[in-house]
Order: C-alpha cells, then structure tokens, then sequence
C-alpha cells in the first residue's frame, strides 16, 4: 500500500475552520455571516459534524448563559471576577469578558434552532442550574447546532483528519493552509487558505486512565479528542499558554459522570467516608487551605482546583473517596429520574454504573474521584493557545493581530484551543468560535489577509503526502516477518509484537505512562519534581523518534497513529511547561516549589516549539488585570 | 458500554459507521454488517445504538468496573423528537424515562445567509447583535469601571483594602 | 465444543503433589525417598517442570543457605530472630526454625546436582552476598532441579492444570484429590490420592500492574504465578494465616529488576532525588520510624516493610523516586557485566530496558519502585496458608498434624503456599517441600493417612467436569450472536463485546482494578480503609457471580479462565483479612487503624471459606515465640 | 519484551510451545510454526528464544516502557554448559558476556532412588541428613533456649531488658 495510490485533491478557500464542534460551528456561521458571496468558507472535520466533539454524546446544560440588563443575570464582570478566582489568578480578562458579553445572542439562536433550554413556568426565562448555567435538554444539542453550520458553510469536508498544518514558504510565520486525509477513502488532502480557524477540541487519554482494559475509552473528556487544538498550531510555530495548568475535575468513579448538576440543580452535598462534609467546603476547611492557596481559598463559589485538591487529599490521607450524598436530595422518583435524564444525555455510563452495581442513587452514596488530568481550554483550566485580545478592551500588549489570531499570522483559535479564558464550555465556545469568525472575516475581506495567496510547491505537498502515509506503507512491508495470524480486516491486533514497528495503542500506552508517572498523573497523586520532569522530557524524545516506527494496518488505524501523534506534542507542551513553572499553580504539586508564588509567578508561561528545528523554547508574559478586584 | 452488533439484525445500512465519532464503528464488506472495531476508544456515546434503523446495535458496560446484567433500550424518535429511555438494573428495577430532544423540526435551523445582511463589519457586535434583545444590553458592553493591575491580584486587593 | 468430548482419565496415587516448582520438587524428591517402593508419588504441573514456576526464568542467588557449626555460618535461632523482625512480630517461629536447620543438606543436594554457586576462591566454602545468601549462576537452576525431581516420581503429568481439590465424601474436611484438565489435549484428570501436597507457587497480576497495555506481564513475581497455591486450599476449606500482609517489594522501576544483589553484593546505596540517603537507613530516619513501626524500626537489616515504607513516602511526598546510585560501586566494565549477568540470569527485562532507554549504570543512577502487592509466602510477607508444625519444636497449638499438614486432613502445604514463615526463597522452599514430603510419607505409610480410601462418586466427577470446560462451552454457544468478526485460530479477542459473556482478560482487569483501588495498592498509594474494604468486598463478590459467564475460545483461554478465578479466590481471602486485623502491619495503611497495635494484634489472622455455603469466616490466634528476644 | 517468531527461520519443531511456562507459545497447524498468542502474559524470561534451535524467536521489548532500537542475542549452549549474552544498546554499545549454566552433565543428578535408603521414617531427618556434612551440625539442631512468650515479642523484650 503506497502513497501513491490514494490521490491528491487540493481544495482552495478563503476561511478554513479546523474542527466542527461547538466553537467550528459558531465560527462558520458568523463567518459566513460577514463574508457572504464575498469570501468562501470551508469547514473540514474529522467525524460526523452531526454528532461530533466535545458534545457529540449530548449534554445537560449550557454551562454558560445570558447576560443581560435584568438584575436577575449576571454581568460581564462578575464573569470576570468568577472565572479570576476560579483559575488561581492567572487568566486573561479581555478574552473572558469579550465571550461574556457576545453570550446573550448565542442562547437566542440556540433557542431559535430548536434547543429546548428549560425556563421557569412563571417568568418565562430560561432557569440556571448555578449562576451561570442554563440547563437544556441536550441530547440533540450537537445535531442542532449542526444545522445552521452545515447550511452556512461554502463545502464541508467531512471524515478528513487535519494531520499538519502547512506554512507559506516565502513568508515566514504565515500560516497557508494544512493538510490531512480521508479516513473512509485515504483521499490526500491539500487546503490552501487566508485564514485558517483551529477549534479541534481538546484532549482526553494523554495520561493513562484510571480505566483500565477495555474501559480505556472512558475517559470524562471524550476519547476522540485527541489534542489536534493545540498540535495543530505548535507544528505551525504557534505559542502556548499556561499549558501546565491541566484540568483534573471531580467526577464519579468509573463512570466520570460530571458533579456540577448534582451539587448546582440538586443542592446535593459531598462527605469524606466519615460523613465529614467537605463541598461546600466549611469555613474553618478554607481557613486551613488559605495557608496554601491564600485568598484565592475564600472565593465562592470555591475554585475548581482547591474542589478538586480537597479530594485528592481526602483520597490520600484515608479519609476518601469522598461521597455525594444523593440520597439526601432525591425524595422521590421524579427527582431520581431527572437525576437520570442528566446523565443520559451527556454521560450515560453513569446510569449503567448504577444499574450494573444495583446502587440507587436514591438510597446510597455515590463515590466521587478526581480524573486524569486532560488538557482543554473551555472548562476550568487555563491551558492552551496565545490569542490575541479583542481590539476595544484589550491591552496594548495582548493585541499583535486581529482577536483570536494566535501568534502565526492567519490562523486564528477558538473554543478549547484558547487559553488562559476558561469556564466558556459549549456555549462559551460556540461564542469564541463566532468571535473568530468575525474576525477572520474581517481578516480576509479588509484585513491584512486580503491580497494573499498561499506559497506553497508541490515538493512540500509531496513531501507531506509521504509522511502521512508512511504508518501505513511501514507495515505492510514489515507485517510478513513474523509468524503471528493476521487479523480479520479491519480489527487492530492490540498486542502484536513486531521487531519494526510499533502500533498507536503501543504508541499511547506509552505516553500515557510517561504523562501519569513523570507529569503529575494520577498514578503520582499529581505531585512531580524537577527530577521527574527532566526524565519525562527525554522519554518523551525518546518516543517521539519512535513515532517513525508507527505503523498503521488500515486507514482506521492510520487516524489513530496521528491523533496519538497529536497527543505526545501535547504532551511535551504541557511537560516542557511544567519544567519552566517555578511554583505549584493548578491541579498537581510540583515538590520543588510546592506553593503558589504571588511574588514572582503570577505570570502567562509560554512554550513554542520551532516548526523548523523542533526546539522548544519557554517564556513568560505579565497578566494584566482589567477588572477591579 | 462499548457497543456490539447484532448479527441477526444488522442490515448492513452503515448508518452506525456513519455517525461514530471516534470511527469505531466499521463495516465488514465480508458479511455485509456493521461492527465496532476499536471498542477500547468507545466513549459509549450511544450514537450507534442511536441511529441504527435495526436496533440491532447494543451496549454491554465497561467490564473493568462494571458488573454484567444491566440491560438499556433506547428509542430515539426524531419526528417526535422525544428520546425514550429503558434501563434495567443488575437486580432487576426498571426505569423509564422520556425527555425532548428538540423544539423545531428537523432541517428548519436558519443558515448564515437567512439571517439579515449588515454592513458593520468593523463592530465588535456580531450576528443580530444589533438587537438589543440579543445583545442582551442597549449596547456593546465594555468594563465600565477598567484597571490596569500588572501581576498579583491578591495583592492589588490586598493594597486596595477590598480584601475578602 | 461440549464436556463431552474430553476423554476423563482417572489416576491414583499415594501422594499428589501439585506444581512442580521449587517446593513441589523437593517434595516429590523427599518423599519418594522414604517411599520408595512402598508408595506412589505422582507430579502434576501446569507447565513444563524444566522452566516452571518462580525460577522458571532463572535466579542469581539462593537466598536461603547452609547453616554449620562453623563460627562464620549463621545458626537457626539468628535466622528466626532476622525473620522475626523482618515480618514485624507475627512469624512462626517453629516453622522458620524448621526450615533453617535442613537448608544445609539441601545447598549441598544442589551443588551435587550441578548448580554453580560461587565459592571463596581460597576457603572454597560458598560466597555470600548478604547475611543469607549464595550467589549462584542459576539460569539453569530450575532445569537442574526438574531433573532429580523428575527421576524420583512415579508418574509426571505436565501441562495438566488442578482447577478444584475433591474433598472425601464421606468424611468431613478430608482431602481425597484433585481434579484438572490437560492444557493440550483437554484430557480432564481425577487425581485420587491419600495425601495431597500443594505446592503449587504464589500470586501476581492480583492487583492493577504499574505497567500497562502489553507490558501487563511485567511483574515481579512471573505471570504464571496464578494463586492456585491458596484457591486449592481455600476451596478444600482450608485456613489461612495473615493474608493482609501482601507483598510489596521495592524493585528498579518498570522492569522490575530485583534489589538485593546490587545492595548486599554490590554495597550500593539509594538516595532521593535530591541525594539524600536512605538505604542504609541513617539513624535519624529510624528513630522518626520508631514512631511509627516502634523497635522494629531499629532492626537491622532494616526490615523489608520498613524499607518499602521509606520508598513509598518518599515517593508520595515528592522526594521520589529513590535512586539506586550504581555508578558509584561499578568501576569497571567487569563489575558491570556481573550487574547485568545477575539480571540476565533472573529478570533479562532489566537488562532490556537499561539497553532500550539508554541507561548506563556505570555512569547514572536507576529509579526505583514499591511494586504492585503481590501474594506469596517465601519472601518479604508472611500471608499464606496456615500449617502444623514440625513435632519435635513446634508449640503445642501448632500441632494439629503431621508436619505441614494444613487444617484440611491430608492436604499439606510447602513453599509459597505456607503462611507466617517468610525468606524462605527458593532453597528454603524446596526444604519445606521436603520437610512436607517426608511428613507425607510417614502419613500414608505409617499414620492416619495408611488405610484411608478416597470417596469419590461417579456425579461429583461429573459435575466438576461440566463445570470445568462450562466456559468453552459458553463461548461457542453464544460467539455466533455478534457481527464482531472472528479470530485467528489459538489468538485471543482481548477487547470482544459480547453481551452474554466475558473473556479471562475482562475478568482480570477487572479484578486488579477492585483489588487496586479498594484494597490498597500502589493506585492508592497503599491505603484503604473501612469503608473502602467493604465496598470491595461487595464488588468481588458481583465479580464471583460474573464467573458463571466466563467464555473461553480455546483450551488456552480455558486455563487462562480457571488462573483468573484462582486469583479472585486470593482477593477474596486478602480482602477479608484486611477487613477484620484492626491495625497497619505489613506493606499498607488501614486509614482506620494507622498504627501497629501490639497490645490487641500481636497474632495471626486466619479466614476461611466454607466449602458447602461459600461463606467467609475469621479468627484471629496467639502468637508463640520460642526463641529468645 | 514480549517474543515473536521470525517466520523465514521458524521449522514448527514446538520446542519454544513445550517449554513457554505461561503457555502462550502455540503451534499454528495452518502454517505450521510457532507464534506468541498471549503476548501480555509474557514474562519475557527468553526460555522459547533459549529453547529455539533455529533462533527463530526473538524478544522486542515491553513497548509500554522500553523505546525502540535495542537488540539482544542469547545462545544457550548445553553441552558447554555455558550461556552467551549479546545486549545492543539503542544508542549501538554492545556488551558481550558469557556465565557457566550447570557443573554437571545433563541426565547426571541423581534421583531418590539413588541415594541410599534409611529407615529413620520416624525421626525428623531428611534425605542424607544422618551424615553431618549434609545437616550441618554433629545433630539435629533444637532451639538451645526454648521460650514460650505469648504476644508482642517488642514487649517481651522491654520487659527482659534486652531491647537495642
Ligand atoms: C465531554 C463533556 C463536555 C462537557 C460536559 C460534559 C462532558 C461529558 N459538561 S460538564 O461536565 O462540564 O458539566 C458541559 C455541560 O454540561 N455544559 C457545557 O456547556 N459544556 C460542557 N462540556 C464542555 C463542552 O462540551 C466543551 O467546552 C465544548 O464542546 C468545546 O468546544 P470546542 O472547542 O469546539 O471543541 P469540540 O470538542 O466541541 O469540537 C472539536 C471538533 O474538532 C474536530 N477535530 C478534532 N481534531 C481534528 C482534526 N485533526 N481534523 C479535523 N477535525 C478535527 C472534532 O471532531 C470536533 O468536531
Ligand atoms: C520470580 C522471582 C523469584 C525470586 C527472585 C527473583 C524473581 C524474579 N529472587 S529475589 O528477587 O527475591 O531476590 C530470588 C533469588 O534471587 N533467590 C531465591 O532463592 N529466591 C528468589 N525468588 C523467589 C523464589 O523463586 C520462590 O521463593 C520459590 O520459587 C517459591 O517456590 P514454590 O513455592 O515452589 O513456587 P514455584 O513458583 O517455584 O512453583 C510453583 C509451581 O506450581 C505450578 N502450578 C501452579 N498452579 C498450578 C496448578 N493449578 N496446577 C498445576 N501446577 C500448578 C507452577 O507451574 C510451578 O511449577
Ligand atoms: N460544587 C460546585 N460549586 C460551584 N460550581 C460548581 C460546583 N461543581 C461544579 N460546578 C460548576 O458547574 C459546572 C459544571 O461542572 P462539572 O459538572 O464539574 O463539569 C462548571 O461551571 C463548574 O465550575
Ligand atoms: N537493603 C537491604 N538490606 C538487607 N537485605 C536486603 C536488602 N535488599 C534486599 N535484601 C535481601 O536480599 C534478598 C533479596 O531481596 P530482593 O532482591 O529485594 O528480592 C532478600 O533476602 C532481601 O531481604
Ligand atoms: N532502530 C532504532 N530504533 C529506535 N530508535 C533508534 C534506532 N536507531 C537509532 N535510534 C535512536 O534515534 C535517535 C536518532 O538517531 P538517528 O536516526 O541515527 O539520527 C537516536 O537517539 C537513537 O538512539
Ligand atoms: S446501523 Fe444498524 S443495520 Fe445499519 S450497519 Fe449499523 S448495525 Fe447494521
Ligand atoms: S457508542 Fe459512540 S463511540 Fe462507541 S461505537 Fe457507538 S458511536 Fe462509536
Ligand atoms: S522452537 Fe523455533 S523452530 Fe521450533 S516452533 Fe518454536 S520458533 Fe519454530
Ligand atoms: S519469553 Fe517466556 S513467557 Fe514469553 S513467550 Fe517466551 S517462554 Fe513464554
Ligand atoms: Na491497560
């Protein structure tokens, strides 16, 4: 099987959105929205736009809402202020403020769609769950938000993996288009654009689960988000942010059923197996934590990351796992079924757990764990791209391009790909993603974009073709060595073991024990070292030069091999990041510097990696608040 | 619950290869049915068992933690756009439940180009936010009250005496 | 594929001895010895003798040695004194005793038989590399055992599997044989015997491996090490002793190299990250440990327990991992190559992952880890099966019955299999397995076991083979229902779904996973508590009632499927115990009860399941010394 | 380092089935060789690389933790009783060595039968124990200060006043 049976087809656009999940849909629509007949808009996704991403299995609420003049909803800046305190301090203001104050007309076309968001009887407004979340029924939330994404996009491309992204060759950090290929027919494709918009989610399964066997798939963060949001961008020279600062939420065991609904729309609260409670986290609790995460310790609600440190602590010192109280709060079987309906839609293991280990939720407890750590931008973490700020709010020095660009001209970033501006979830990212879109437009039709034409030769071209094929080719020249039975087609053989070649299961379990053991996994109770960091780093170099030895048995199998390439680049940024941050701020302790350090590291870190060279390099930037205390 | 395929029922439609986000989902050219063949990536999403016409696929819980013997029914009805639920408990409870999944029909969401054309394509506002009812406020809102606090903002509060 | 079709092949014997490992060699040698025409000794063994069980894969030292008159030779009160500290109080001192005053007809039986061990070039007496020990070049050493084990039985059944022991069905609690099935043809045996010795090695993959994907069989102790050493027993209704104090030793990170030779041959040190050192333990960090594990922090050598301890809290509070500093003690390319020859010898996969990782021991330090729990009588633990003592030594209350019987009537015990008597290792095994061979002997020739006739009915045959091949049976009636496509012939479909059943990989997984989590191991960095004991408790037992739904393709599977529930069995038993002893004594932390409690739990646990109900029942017995403090 | 066979060398004479302890070499009959099916059950203890005449079985190692690019070469030698080691490191230094496997002649150890038979059926003496080169001690040894301390030894100890 060699490159070049599959054939090449080169697709010329003016917008390219990478990724049509919550943030792709929102920026080919308000792309679409400004560009009209005057510039055309390609979406190219990797599954089925119906039902893909982050919220391809449905979801329960729009975790963030309206803001609007009724005293009622909340303001941009109480957004602000929630969102700062959440991520420890170190978040960008504008980027979180700009999504607030665009999340109004989001929900309004959400509910124009079809998305049935629940209101209050009385008043007619759409009830909250918290401060900011809107429950919905969101079973076919994805396929609704689809719709208008499909209709309003010029050509969509579905079934093709964005496996690089491919440089102007006369200028340097321009970004010129990417390329990947179809998973159904190994098609090659070449995208050639002005603007290219990243929104391909986040990433799950880069730390070796807590499942284990065949439950490999359960992960909180769905298994096919494979970390391409920020892959992507560091092959094209792009910058990080924050990238240390993984998300480790609290979640159900095994079947990682989410805790916001519980504890927001049902009031439940959790205990340590002595039936001390523990969130909400009691006064004389956060006096004890304020020694270690200071003030940030008496914010409420309280952050995510000293929610999520109690319960690794309370599962480390023997007094875990801690419980969610349900049955306190499901007084009759209409509160146990919505109970139900919530994890149906958005996380239905969690209901089979139940029914397979006869726990009624109504009667008993139910044991909560902190997750392996994954890396997305939307929930409450700060890690992910360097995007420049919207033009009216942002200061000076977070605005070298047109809002959302990233630090490689043309390419843009919304959704899970931004960081350093959590908490915008679904809706949030559909938000950023139209943010993008505007800009973008704006970009190609007024902007510095408008008279530019993608440099790009055929060498390059063929030169990417061979390498994305090589997987493939690699094994079926090497398969015939050895004596063990070929698989029925199509079926991966997990464990095969071959002098040559290596397949991506092998590839991923390997990474996920380089992340757990060496980067403040699970495994390690999420504490690390400098001396654990620095050999992660050349295991990590290690299996990257291994990756030339992937190899892949089908198109099936060639998907897999690059999304776990996209993985291990996440990896190294997230290690190379943990390496350079000289305090501990976000879900792990680092035993070198075990505290939060005001003083010195109230800080942006970024990483690059040189798309030439493939070093990596490490800096940081001030924060600058905008919004008063 | 990664997902299986019945044999007597798969009609080989490729409706479940379709829709699998994590392409898992194959098709055996062999005997012409479905089946998943890269169950360790299955989220147990539900969109195969979703959208087969045969109901032929069906889910059995991550055996690592989950014990056998629960059973799931699920109906997604798009005309009515009602999903109806069936779940049956190891020791034998049943529970049913039924729940919207959307307020308009199929194919009636409005496309980019159905909404009113406008020309500020400078604004900051975005798509009918030149509605106030979308915009959720008579006008574009910028901070009304902005700083400029370099670094710790522990520390500005504690210095602006607006400490908790 | 029906029962039906395997041929039943009925054997009687005087003496069975099951597994022909270090124990079950030195048993059939022994007892054949006073036997000799009189009565029949018959071997059955899973594998093949010449490769099987722990030293299967070679060993570089015998651990146990001689013990003399000579001045320089340790005496058996200085080994029970050693093994009584090293296993924190709780020890049967009659036992050890026992075993130390026969290692030295055993060494030189060895040496004999062709074993290299190493001698003083100038005494010509046998090196040691510790207090204890011999270091041997033992790749071969099974083979060389395997030899006058084989000559010396009257009857060898190799690749014969004992899935259940048959209890006499006309007198209570009575041993009278074995049933199993032929790995290669499927023959099903009925093994009929007046004793049975059970010798048939320890436990791994009992709880979640550090390692993962196809790394799974990277433990310490081998992966055949199934746990059949203490299902027999407990399925024949037998009694334990202190099975809650697992395995936990601390090994080179990853592959699992061993630690005593670069320790005690090599003088090495460890030290954490930052060089401080900690083995040899200095005494300030004994007198902190005082606090924790009182005078026997102060033993030296530093008992194992301890020494595990002091690598996991150095892990756990991010000072971890200890380092084994070898390029301090490796001069020159000679000592190198005696490093790396002691683990081709023992544990090749040291050597592998030194070569793979680039990892110079001369010029770099190693990592290394408290390993996943392990259940196994001969080394650093002192869980097992509870056995009468020898008649001339032993305490009245240990005296139920020959020596090494068990508290079933005829079943003995030798090696990994019997509890409260650790640091026996291989030589000291093979001892026990003579000291049970000759109790054996005595018993069917001279003792109550001369005029016994097994009864067993032609129904109980039957039903135990009905219930032995079930799971071939299971899978083939039902594999036709899914579209999953087939496998090749003999290869296994680790991740099939199937509704109706599950395979021997799904039901391990799952077991190592309840084990991990809910009954400390490494995942829980070694704790657990009440609430956690239960709930696993709970959760084996839902994992027993899925057994009736175990699927095998193959004979392999087959074997695969009784290994697995062989080491539910242990888990059980291990779980049980932790559930009942109120303290922390062994290599974990009941959160419940931190500390070692001398007052209350100076004595031994023992379980025992009832071989009618299945019920689970637990008392605890006084701890007798006999030899001076 | 789980094994596989290299199939141009393997002549499916099973050697490397008979000897594997954990079973998981088995004889293919369509091709007629030996191949690894149980991979994850594979200790790596080289006894089907060792026990191959043909060489045909080679080990790549646990790729969960080992890189890519190490190579081993083992020749288990039974009539000079000596085993050679070949280990390439995947940065190429390669380290040679050989170690002696056994003193004796293969089928030479003796068996019970041929040791000279005792009657002491009764005694605690094992085979050979009557002679003291073989037990050690001119007799059977017995603890020389029996005690009977009921409970902690730690407390016993504190009490005789012989604690450390
Ligand atoms: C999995 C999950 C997620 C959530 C929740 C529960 C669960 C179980 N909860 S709660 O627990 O928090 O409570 C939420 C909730 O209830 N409410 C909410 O608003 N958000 C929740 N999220 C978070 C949101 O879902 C998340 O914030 C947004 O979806 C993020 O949007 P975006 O940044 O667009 O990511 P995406 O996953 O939706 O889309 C990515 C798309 O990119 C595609 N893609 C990726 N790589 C590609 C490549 N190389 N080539 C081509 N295409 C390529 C993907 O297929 C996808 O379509
Ligand atoms: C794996 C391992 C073990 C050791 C070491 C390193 C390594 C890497 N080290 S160091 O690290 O500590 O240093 C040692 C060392 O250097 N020196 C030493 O003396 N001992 C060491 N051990 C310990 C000894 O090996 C151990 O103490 C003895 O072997 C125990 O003897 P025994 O109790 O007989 O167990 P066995 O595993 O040898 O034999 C069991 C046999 O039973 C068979 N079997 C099991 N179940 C059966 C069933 N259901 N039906 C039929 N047959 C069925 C097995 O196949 C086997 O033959
Ligand atoms: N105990 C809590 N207190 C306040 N907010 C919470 C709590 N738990 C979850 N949330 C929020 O609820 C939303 C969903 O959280 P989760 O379900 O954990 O993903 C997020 O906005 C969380 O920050
Ligand atoms: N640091 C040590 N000090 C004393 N004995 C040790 C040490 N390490 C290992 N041993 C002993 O050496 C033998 C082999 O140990 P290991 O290699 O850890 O299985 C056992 O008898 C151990 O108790
Ligand atoms: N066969 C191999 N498999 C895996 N890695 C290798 C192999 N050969 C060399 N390497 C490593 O790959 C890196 C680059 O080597 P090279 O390809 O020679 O530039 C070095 O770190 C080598 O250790
Ligand atoms: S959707 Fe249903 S009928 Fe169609 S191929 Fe899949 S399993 Fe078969
Ligand atoms: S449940 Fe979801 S992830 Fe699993 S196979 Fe079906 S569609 Fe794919
Ligand atoms: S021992 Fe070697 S030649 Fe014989 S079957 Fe095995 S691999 Fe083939
Ligand atoms: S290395 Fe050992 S365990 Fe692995 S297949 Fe070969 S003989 Fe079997
Ligand atoms: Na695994």
């Amino acid at each position: 099987m060699s490159a070049l049976h599959f054939p090449t087809r080169i697709v010329d656009t003016d917008i390219l959105v990478i990724g049509g999940g919550m943030a792709g849909c929102g920026a080919v629509f308000e792309a679409k929205y400004w560009c009209r007949g005057k510039c055309k808009v390609t979406l190219v996704e990797k599954a089925n736009t119906e039902k893909s991403g982050a919220v391809g299995m449905g979801l329960s609420a729009c975790n963030l809402g309206v803001f609007t003049t009724d005293p009622d909803d909340p303001k941009p800046e109480d957004f602000v202020q929630y969102v700062r305190n959440d991520l420890l301090g170190t978040i960008r203001e504008d980027l979180v403020y700009d999504i607030a104050r665009h999340m109004t007309s989001t929900i309004k076309l959400f509910d124009e769609w079809g998305l049935p968001i629940w209101r209050d009887p009385k008043t007619g407004k759409y009830l909250r769950t918290g401060r900011w979340q809107h429950p919905i029924h969101g079973e076919s939330y994805k396929a609704i938000i689809a719709e208008p994404c499909r209709k309003s996009a010029d050509e969509v491309y579905e079934r093709v993996f964005i496996t690089h992204p491919l440089l102007d060759e006369e200028r340097p950090n321009r970004i010129a288009g990417a390329v990947g290929f179809g998973v159904r027919d190994g098609t090659f494709y070449v995208f050639r654009a002005k603007a290219v918009i990243v929104a391909a989610g986040g990433t799950s399964l880069l730390y070796r689960p807590r499942s284990t066997g065949e439950g490999l798939g359960r992960a909180w963060y769905p298994t096919w988000a494979n970390g391409s949001a920020y892959a992507i961008p560091l092959l094209a020279g792009a910058e990080t942010v924050n990238m240390e600062f993984r998300l480790v939420v609290v979640r159900f065991k095994d079947a990682y059923g989410p805790v916001g609904f519980p504890y927001l729309l049902l009031k439940m609260r959790s205990t340590d197996v002595y039936g001390k409670q523990w969130e909400p986290l009691p006064d004389e609790e956060k006096a004890k934590l304020a020694k270690i995460f200071y003030d940030y310790a008496w914010a409420r609600p309280t952050p995510t990351p000293i929610r999520t440190w109690v319960t690794i602590q309370n599962l480390k010192e023997g007094r875990g796992p801690d419980l969610m109280q349900t049955q306190e709060r499901l007084p009759d079987e209409e509160s146990l079924k919505v109970l139900f309906e919530d994890y149906l839609d958005m996380t239905p293991t969690q209901v089979f757990l139940w029914a397979s280990q006869n726990i009624h939720p109504q009667k008993q407890p139910s044991e909560l764990v902190p997750t392996e750590p994954y890396v997305q931008a939307s929930h409450g973490s700060s890690g992910g791209m360097w995007a420049s700020g919207p033009p009216d709010i942002a200061p000076e020095e977070y605005r070298w391009g047109p809002n959302r660009m990233l630090t490689v001209e043309g390419m843009f970033g919304a959704g899970d790909v931004v960081g350093a501006s959590g908490h915008k979830f679904s809706s949030g990212s559909f938000t950023e993603g139209r943010i993008a879109g505007k800009a973008a437009a704006r970009y190609v039709l007024a902007g510095p974009g408008k008279d530019y034409k993608p440099a790009i030769s055929n060498d390059t071209i063929e030169r990417y073709k061979e390498i994305v094929y090589r997987p493939l080719e690699w094994y079926h020249k090497n398969r015939p060595l050895t004596t063990t039975p070929e698989m029925p087609p199509g079926y991966t053989n997990w464990f095969e073991i071959h002098p040559n070649y290596l397949n991506w299961y092998q590839l991923l379990t390997r990474l996920q024990k380089i992340m757990d053991e060496y980067a403040a996994g699970w495994g390690m109770f999420y504490i690390t070292n400098n001396y654990l960091l620095n050999r992660g780093w050349e295991l990590l170099r290690m299996l990257e030069e291994d990756f030339r030895f992937a190899a892949a048995a089908s198109l099936h199998e060639l998907l897999r091999v690059w999304e776990t390439y996209h993985r291990l680049l996440v990896g190294q940024a997230v290690v190379f990041s943990m390496m350079n941050r000289k305090e501990s701020r976000g879900y792990y302790l680092h035993a070198d510097y075990p505290y939060i350090d005001e003083e010195n590291w109230h800080v942006f870190s970024h990483v690059r990696r040189d798309p030439k060279t493939g070093q990596w390099s490490f800096r940081t930037s001030p924060v600058i608040h905008i919004i008063p205390p | 619950m990664p997902t299986f395929v019945y044999s007597s029922l798969c009609k080989g439609c490729g409706k479940c290869v379709d829709i699998c986000p994590a392409d898992n989902m194959q098709y055996n050219p062999k005997n012409r049915k479905g089946y998943n063949a890269d169950p360790i990536m299955c989220a147990e999403c539900m969109n195969c068992v979703k959208y087969c016409p045969e109901h032929a696929v069906d889910v059995r819980p991550y055996a690592d933690f989950a014990p056998l013997g629960a059973r799931v029914g699920v109906i997604r009805d798009t005309k009515k756009n009602i999903i109806y639920w069936r779940i049956m408990y190891r020791d034998g409870t049943v529970y049913e439940m039924a729940s919207p999944i959307r307020t308009t029909p199929w194919g009636s969401a409005k496309g980019a180009l159905e909404y009113p054309e406008r020309t500020d394509l400078d604004s900051e506002l975005l798509a009918m936010e030149d509605k106030p009812e979308y915009l959720g406020f008579p006008e574009l809102q910028r901070p009304k009250q902005a700083v400029r606090i370099v670094g710790s903002i522990i520390k500005a509060k504690q210095q602006g005496g607006s400490g908790r």
